[in-house]
């Protein structure tokens, strides 16, 4: 496999490297996060395995130059499978004083700075709060600072295209990504393609980015560079599976999900939701493939949006309604209405920080309480997560399987960092997808609502338009064999158990759990589920190459768990579950099997770094001597 | 799925399908006496009337005893939760717009719990026909006072009498942009049934509110105006195009209250006012209806009827307008290869 | 202590009796939930223990005659402590054949049944489906039938009074009532009183109904009874502490509990409600005491009945809002503002069966999962469990309590079954309640709203109109040191851990678990929280009678739970936790303990009888055999 | 706690409170540019104007970016979620009737998820400030269609434009039976002060929408009649008892139009059109207020200032109406033995 850098003219020496971390810093203004973009498609193109993650700010528009303004993009690639976006920067790039102040932190020991010194003005300066400029002092001392004024250089590589100041500026951070995509010997055709059509209706603009994008490459092949340090940096293929591959974020996967999991059921899609951070994504990309047999609706809040669902649930569609925490707890009781009533439901909810309000842009993992318990009444329901961005796609298709095998809502849990990161996916084959198609319900002697299917417990779907089928359903309990409604005692116990039953009997319907990483017994199992996938597989795997005994289990079905799921946790030693909550899935664990798992718990609103979870392991295993 | 088919487009029964035909085999569980029996009946008799094929009909109702409705009809139903029979109506319309879709709601149910699903759905223009059984007071949960509950009403929850002012649902109906908004009297059958038949036919949302009383917590309320020996004189039933007289001898009637924008009665023929004087009914103007909606007895008659009714087009039919029929459906495998994509050989 | 019974004018022998289980059952219409009121009374001023539960059906005023109409009210009184509204019934009164058809499976074999022989018309019985007159084929052999047309003996005993015949009928339940009165050796000078007041518009009525309670007094008095069965019983006045009593149902003492609360705090209350099956009635009878410093608010739906009591905590009232399940799913975002802002808000929940709408008028115990784990993100709070109907009394200040020291959202299980049932109460003086006077925040160089306790953590509690107090609160992440709003990584994660630490802290200001009956160890602990409470104990006295090593524990605080509960369970070979849900103390219990807790699950709308209980502890002990 | 002090007569600072002592130390996080500036500028200045004491005012949001106004004031504020800022503000003003309590709402937030508290608390007519930043958008949110979006408004979830008519809010308002409402914009800084000032000396609901330019996700969609170059010819600024006219000669007006109940625009002096023709703007008439309100360009000016303004006892006086003052309580001793009580000895 040959290296993939366009050869420099000159002999420049580059470090050969399995993999690098790059963050975009700058203002919310500064374009970071179209800038991380581009830089993971000319990436993705290069055939490096990489994962990303996007940071931004609460605020719309933060006042420019403050730190509560900093808009970030992560990108951690390489020729090794990727699971993370990175615990360490290699390369920081930052725009301005108060994006070095935030991200500094991140940056290894020896890694790279590349600084606007342009931004670094008495004003900026004192916005991000710095007694003296970074670059002047020798504050950065530990680094390796590439001064540059960006601002300038953009200026003069824009300057034939008569544009004004303010927009001139504006490409600085294609004058960044020419210079980084050069650093790190990528390609540039995909961006000037993406810039030709974006601005296809202002062609001087169009041409002053990729002007700057090419000055910016060219700075660094023209070896203007600081030559003290080492810039340049080669990464080979990663060796992948052969096929046909794009990029995704978890949201996209997802979309697309749920449209291939309706087309293997045979039936329309109907999406009911209601704007908020970070489910409002997914409504985007939705509201853009209308055309693929959805039916999108931007109801007037989350009961309306979940109701909605239900009501085209009950007229045959799949009924989609999406939301974050606080959305998802309004929901609660349409959900508890299509529980009684068993009708279908997908319920997506892409986790962030709470309580409350909390840090909306911020992802964390705490509402699988929620999903599990937070009805009222005995009223359980199938939840499953996704692990990763491609992940995503899987487990959207297996949501609409159980919800119209079932005939149940059922919860699918993601959370703000499967929905904004994005990594390679090898794109699956048409007819590879599963197909599941919905029988339809016929009228026939003594049909009713409620008659079961006897191996899945789940009822018949009688279609409101069909002659013959005409029935009544409704949120009172009914009569097992009838459907009507029913204060019958013995009745009510009989149907509580029946939907209790029908859900618990999905545990024969899904995979035996297996294991991640490692062998089905040993001194420690990490157990983890939903976007943390990435940080424990990767401590895992560094504790085994150290000859450990441990092994990563990752939940995808959290109720009803997998069958096996208790035999293999008692297996190992100590079972050990990291989580970005406070300890949700451990609760589950211990009272389900009566294992002693412990929980690792992080509720900083930020993904757990490799170091974090592999620590942890660690004194587990010190204390099993 | 595209454009809503009428009903009446699919093949008519030979035999012709009468008002019990369209009756479930569940026993009725109203209180003797009250006035939801006579609504169930009216609904009934107008869907044998316009012969509705049961399979295309649905009705939606919320929690309350008015909502306990769609249990009793021989149609598809579905008696969700408390106030959101709009909301549930919506999904049901736009993922089969070839449905007639009927929500049933009480006051409590469609205007205080339920106030915004009714507010948008109304604003959406959803093709729906959503019937609000109003009878001052939230029954089934036994007579606590309403949103269109008078103040002073004595009720469980206010022993001392209910405050703050009632909402008028043909004004709340009329301020959300409502396209349909009518009016009639449960126990006045051929009135209220030329309503629902008006209603089913206006393709939107239309919005119509039935004073039904409630005989065990609060009989008696609509007496004022639904008392057989005063109805004549103390309602006035809007007909287009047809000036706004009532009374005995049909010599009463609405005049424009000179100097400010305002109704007023006179009686034809008595201190100069001659029949031109009155107000000629246009049930396409929202100013006028918003007049007519406020009036109440007793200065006032009670008017009755279509107050306004001016179709535009619906939210469903547009919605679908922009959604391919499934024959011509990308297929999901040159879908997921849109885009930017490489080759790793 | 000397009998109570007025002693008849000829000896006729009574049956003495420790206890008895009376029903009255008949149409809605036929006014026995009065019947039963009334006949609680008389037995309460006996001084007898007891017990009630009525039962009625869900439609307002289903059609007379139909099995779905019956409307039944027990009472369960006797010398000894009685704990639960009893299994069997030992006298059954049936005014027509569908309150027959539908209660006839509790009246134990030689139980009386009273019949009113006028009611059992073909027509009747056909609604009731009986294919033939009960009280003339030999169907009720096991039972002493006493067959009266106690429809005539109404109408003679008013004829004077000139009602219509419609109105005459309305008395035979007083007619009956006197005639049960005397089978049991009743007094009925307070029923008369009470007729007189209530009818003292319409003397005529008063009359009427006096005459035939008396009517039917006499009827037993002047031995017109069939000779051929007993028809007398006496039971001796229960031995209670003296003092003063009356009875009182849960809602009541939860109403007086919440006002006695706010007292103790020296705030206003604030109740924010929207009214639901079971919890109406708490609004009603708060309704009635708006002059006891309670302001009511009967908001647009659940949303806003607790987002307007918490807009009053802020404002310095204590805020309280009730609903049962559905309702207090929709409450879930609001309380989790409550959470974040660290606001004081009680949530009463009156249990009913579900999901969904469920059987509304049915008590269940299935909301504790929601109320323990049913909001998004990591939201804790405590949850308290009332026992029986007086027990809602010190439950309601202890929640207040909890409440304002620990400004905290808390959540108080009630259900259908407490609301609704009734026992005597031995009135507390007014100087033995507690008193936790909130202390009043004043400006303070530094001053912050988030500024804590460093013993309860709670934050203080500023009040608006305050001058030098100004601030602001929301749902966003909040510094720790100054409230304002903070998306530092850090910070959350020591907000979370500050926000559960200061929950979990209140185990240390609650009591030590206790065990309501038996050792601190043995063979079973029969565990139960909530109105399961009767039927645990009396289940556990009886196989303590017969030697079992079984002891009852009632657990009132559910989350956080006391801190010797888990070493007390270990106490014990086995651990039974009978709960009228699917289980859901017994998951927590688990989890928390890792103790094999197992659940007694009954599901069916109804209290658990206790020869249920007892049957599962008895199998139970075998197994240990 | 009884009747509602003004807060006005509580003993005034000996040095006048300037606008910049009702903000606070924090600093403001909106888009350069934003509409909401301008509007938090009216508000500080309106409260020094009327010397409103700091520690009796409340300002109470919702989510949004207009929710975020009262993190910047200095006054009591309470930033709560997502459309229910109108039920929490009933429970503070219940709580404590002295409060002066404002409620700060974005379009989203009061008429979308908040439809049916914003209708309730102007049913109920508690003594709050509404005020509604209509920026037609969804802004926090990054710029989704809201409610009172015009249709084919292209957004993240409308790609190919926004269905269904907008809803009015003043329109609404006053279907909910609202006593005060009226419109300003955010950069006409002295109309928009004046009407906050009228707004909150109004005892009761008062409803005030405030055109709000969203810089980033709807820029300009008000321009039709705020830009300067037009707001003369575009706007028509009501003021009570005088006629309707607008215009750089204030020589165009509205008349009746004749024989139906409407309004027209007719220039005074052409085609016989007298000054007498004009409509003289009555507050008090409800009638005339709903018409003003669906007034909007291009064939009418938008009617600016206080459309409708007639009071009425409040809620929150006649809820303590009823309840005594702490010191008159019963003690908790003898409540607890009301009733039917019996002795054990
Ligand atoms: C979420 C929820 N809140 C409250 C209730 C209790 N509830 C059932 S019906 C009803 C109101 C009934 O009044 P209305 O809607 O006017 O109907 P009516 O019974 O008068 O026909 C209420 C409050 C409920 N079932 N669900
Ligand atoms: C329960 C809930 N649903 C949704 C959201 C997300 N959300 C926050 S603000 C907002 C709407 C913002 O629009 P608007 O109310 O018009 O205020 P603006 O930002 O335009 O000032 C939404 C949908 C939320 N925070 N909470
Ligand atoms: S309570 Fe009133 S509304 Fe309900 S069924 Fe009875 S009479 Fe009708
Ligand atoms: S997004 Fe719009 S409304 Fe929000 S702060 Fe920016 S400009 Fe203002
Ligand atoms: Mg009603
Ligand atoms: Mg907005």
């Amino acid at each position: 496999m040959s290296v993939q850098t366009p050869s420099p003219p000159h002999a420049l020496q580059r470090e050969q490297r399995d993999a690098i971390v790059i963050r975009f810093a700058g203002d919310s203004g500064d374009g970071m996060q179209l800038t991380g973009t581009q830089f993971t498609q000319e990436t993705a193109l290069m055939g490096n395995d990489l994962a990303t993650f996007p940071d931004y700010p609460a605020e719309i528009r933060a006042p420019a130059g403050t730190t509560f303004g900093v808009s970030a993009f992560q990108i951690h690639f390489g020729s090794t499978d990727i699971h993370t976006s990175g615990d360490e920067l290699d390369i920081l790039v930052a725009m301005n004083p108060a994006a070095l102040k935030v991200n500094l932190g991140d940056l290894r020991v020896g890694g790279i700075i590349v600084a606007d010194t342009a931004a670094f003005t008495q004003r900026n300066l004192s916005k991000a709060v710095f007694d003296s400029n970074p670059l002047e002092d020798d504050s950065l001392a530990p680094f390796q600072v590439i001064k540059l004024n960006i601002t300038d250089l953009t200026k003069n590589a824009v300057k034939d295209f008569g544009l004004g100041a303010k927009e001139a500026l504006r490409s600085r951070n294609m004058w960044t990504l020419g210079l980084l995509l050069w650093m790190s010997g990528r390609d540039r055709k995909a961006t000037i393609e993406w810039l030709e059509k974006k601005f296809a209706r202002q062609p001087d603009v169009a041409k002053a980015n990729i002007a700057a994008l090419n000055a910016g490459h060219a700075f660094g092949e023209t070896a203007e560079m600081p030559s003290d340090i080492v810039v340049g940096y080669t990464v080979r293929k990663a060796d992948v599976p052969p096929g046909l591959y794009r990029t995704v974020t978890g949201t996209e996967a997802l979309a697309w999900g749920l449209i291939a999991g309706c087309r293997a059921a045979g039936l329309r899609m109907f999406f009911g939701s209601y704007p908020i951070t970070p489910a409002s994504p997914l409504l985007h990309v939705l509201s853009n493939l209308k055309r693929q047999g959805v039916t999108i609706f931007q109801a007037e809040d989350e009961i309306a949006a979940a109701c909605a669902a239900i009501g085209a649930s009950f007229a045959g569609s799949v009924g989609v309604t999406s939301s974050s925490g606080p959305g998802i707890a309004l929901k609660a009781e349409a959900i508890g209405l299509a529980i009684s009533t068993e009708l279908p439901l997908v319920v997506v909810n892409s986790q962030r920080a709470g309580p409350s309000t909390g840090l909306p842009t911020k992802t964390e993992q705490s509402d699988l309480y929620q999903a599990v318990y937070g009805r009222n009444a005995d009223a359980p329901v199938p939840v499953i997560a996704a692990s990763s961005p491609t992940d995503c796609f899987d487990v959207a298709i297996e949501a609409v399987r159980l919800a119209t095998t079932y005939m149940t809502p059922v919860y699918l849990m993601t959370d703000g960092f499967l929905a904004n990161a994005a990594e390679p996916w090898l794109i699956p084959d048409g007819d590879d997808l599963p197909e599941f198609k919905v029988a339809k319900t016929v009228p026939t002697e003594g049909f009713h609502p409620f008659q079961r299917d006897p191996d899945t417990l789940a009822r018949v779907w009688p279609l409101p338009g069909t002659p013959g089928l005409e029935h009544r359903i409704g949120g009172l309990e009914k009569r097992h064999d009838s459907g009507n409604i029913s204060y019958d005692p013995a009745n009510h116990q009989k149907m509580t158990e029946l939907r209790a039953d029908k859900i618990a009997g999905i545990a024969n319907d899904i995979p035996l759990q297996d294991v991640a990483l490692g062998e089905h017994t040993g001194s420690v199992a990490v157990v983890g589920w939903g976007s943390t996938y990435g940080p424990i597989h990767q401590a895992v795997k560094q504790l085994r190459d150290g000859g450990a005994a441990v092994s990563h289990i990752q939940i995808r079905y959290l109720h009803p768990f997998p069958r096996n799921l208790g035999e293999l946790l008692r297996g190992f030693q100590r079972v050990l579950v990291p989580e970005m909550n406070t300890g949700q899935l451990v609760t589950m664990l211990r009272s389900e099997y009566l294992v002693p798992a412990e929980g690792v718990n992080k509720i900083a609103g930020q993904p757990f770094k490799v170091a974090e979870v592999a620590a942890a392991i660690r004194s587990a295993l010190e204390e099993l001597q | 799925m595209t454009v809503t088919v009428p009903p009446e487009q699919t093949p008519a029964k030979t035999e012709p399908l009468k008002p019990k035909d369209y009756a479930s085999d569940q026993e009725v569980r109203w209180c003797p006496g009250c006035g939801d029996y006579a609504i169930l009946k009216a609904t009934q008799k107008t869907l044998a009337d316009l012969q509705a094929p049961r399979e295309k009909t649905v009705f939606i109702s919320g929690i309350g005893c008015a909502a306990r409705l769609p249990y009793y009809m021989s149609t598809y139903g579905f008696h969700t939760i408390h106030g959101r029979a709009p909301a549930i109506a919506t999904g049901v319309k736009l993922a089969n717009p070839e449905l007639d879709v009927w929500v049933i709601m009480g006051d409590g149910d469609g205007l205080s719990i339920g106030g915004n699903h009714t507010l948008h759905a109304l604003r959406r223009n959803v093709d729906l026909q959503l019937i609000l059984f109003n009878n001052e007071i939230y029954g089934l949960t036994k007579g606590q006072f309403s949103p269109t509950s008078r103040p002073g009403t004595r009720s469980p929850s206010s022993p001392e009498g209910s405050i703050s002012e009632p909402l008028s649902p043909l004004s709340f109906a009329l301020g959300a942009n409502a396209r349909f908004v009518a009016r009639a009297v449960d126990t006045q059958q051929s009135d209220l049934i030329d309503v629902l038949k008006r209603a089913r036919q206006h393709r939107g949302a239309s919005f119509v509110e039935v004073f039904q009383n409630c005989v065990v917590f609060n009989d008696g309320v609509f007496d004022e105006f639904t008392d057989k020996k005063v109805s004549v004189d103390m309602q006035l039933p809007a007909r287009h195009g047809e000036p706004l007289l009532f009374g005995k001898e049909k010599n009463r009637g609405l005049k424009i209250a000179d100097g400010c924008f305002g109704l007023e009665v006179a009686t034809v023929g008595e201190n100069g006012v001659a029949l031109d004087d009155i107000v000629v009914h246009d049930e396409t103007n929202r100013s006028l209806a918003m007049m007519l909606a406020t009036l109440a007895p007793p200065q006032f008659p009670m008017v009755v009827g279509v107050l306004f009714c001016s179709p535009s087009d619906t939210f469903d039919r547009q919605v679908h307008a922009i959604e391919p029929v499934a024959s011509e459906l990308e297929d999901i495998h040159s879908l997921l290869r849109r885009g930017r994509t490489w080759t790793v050989v």
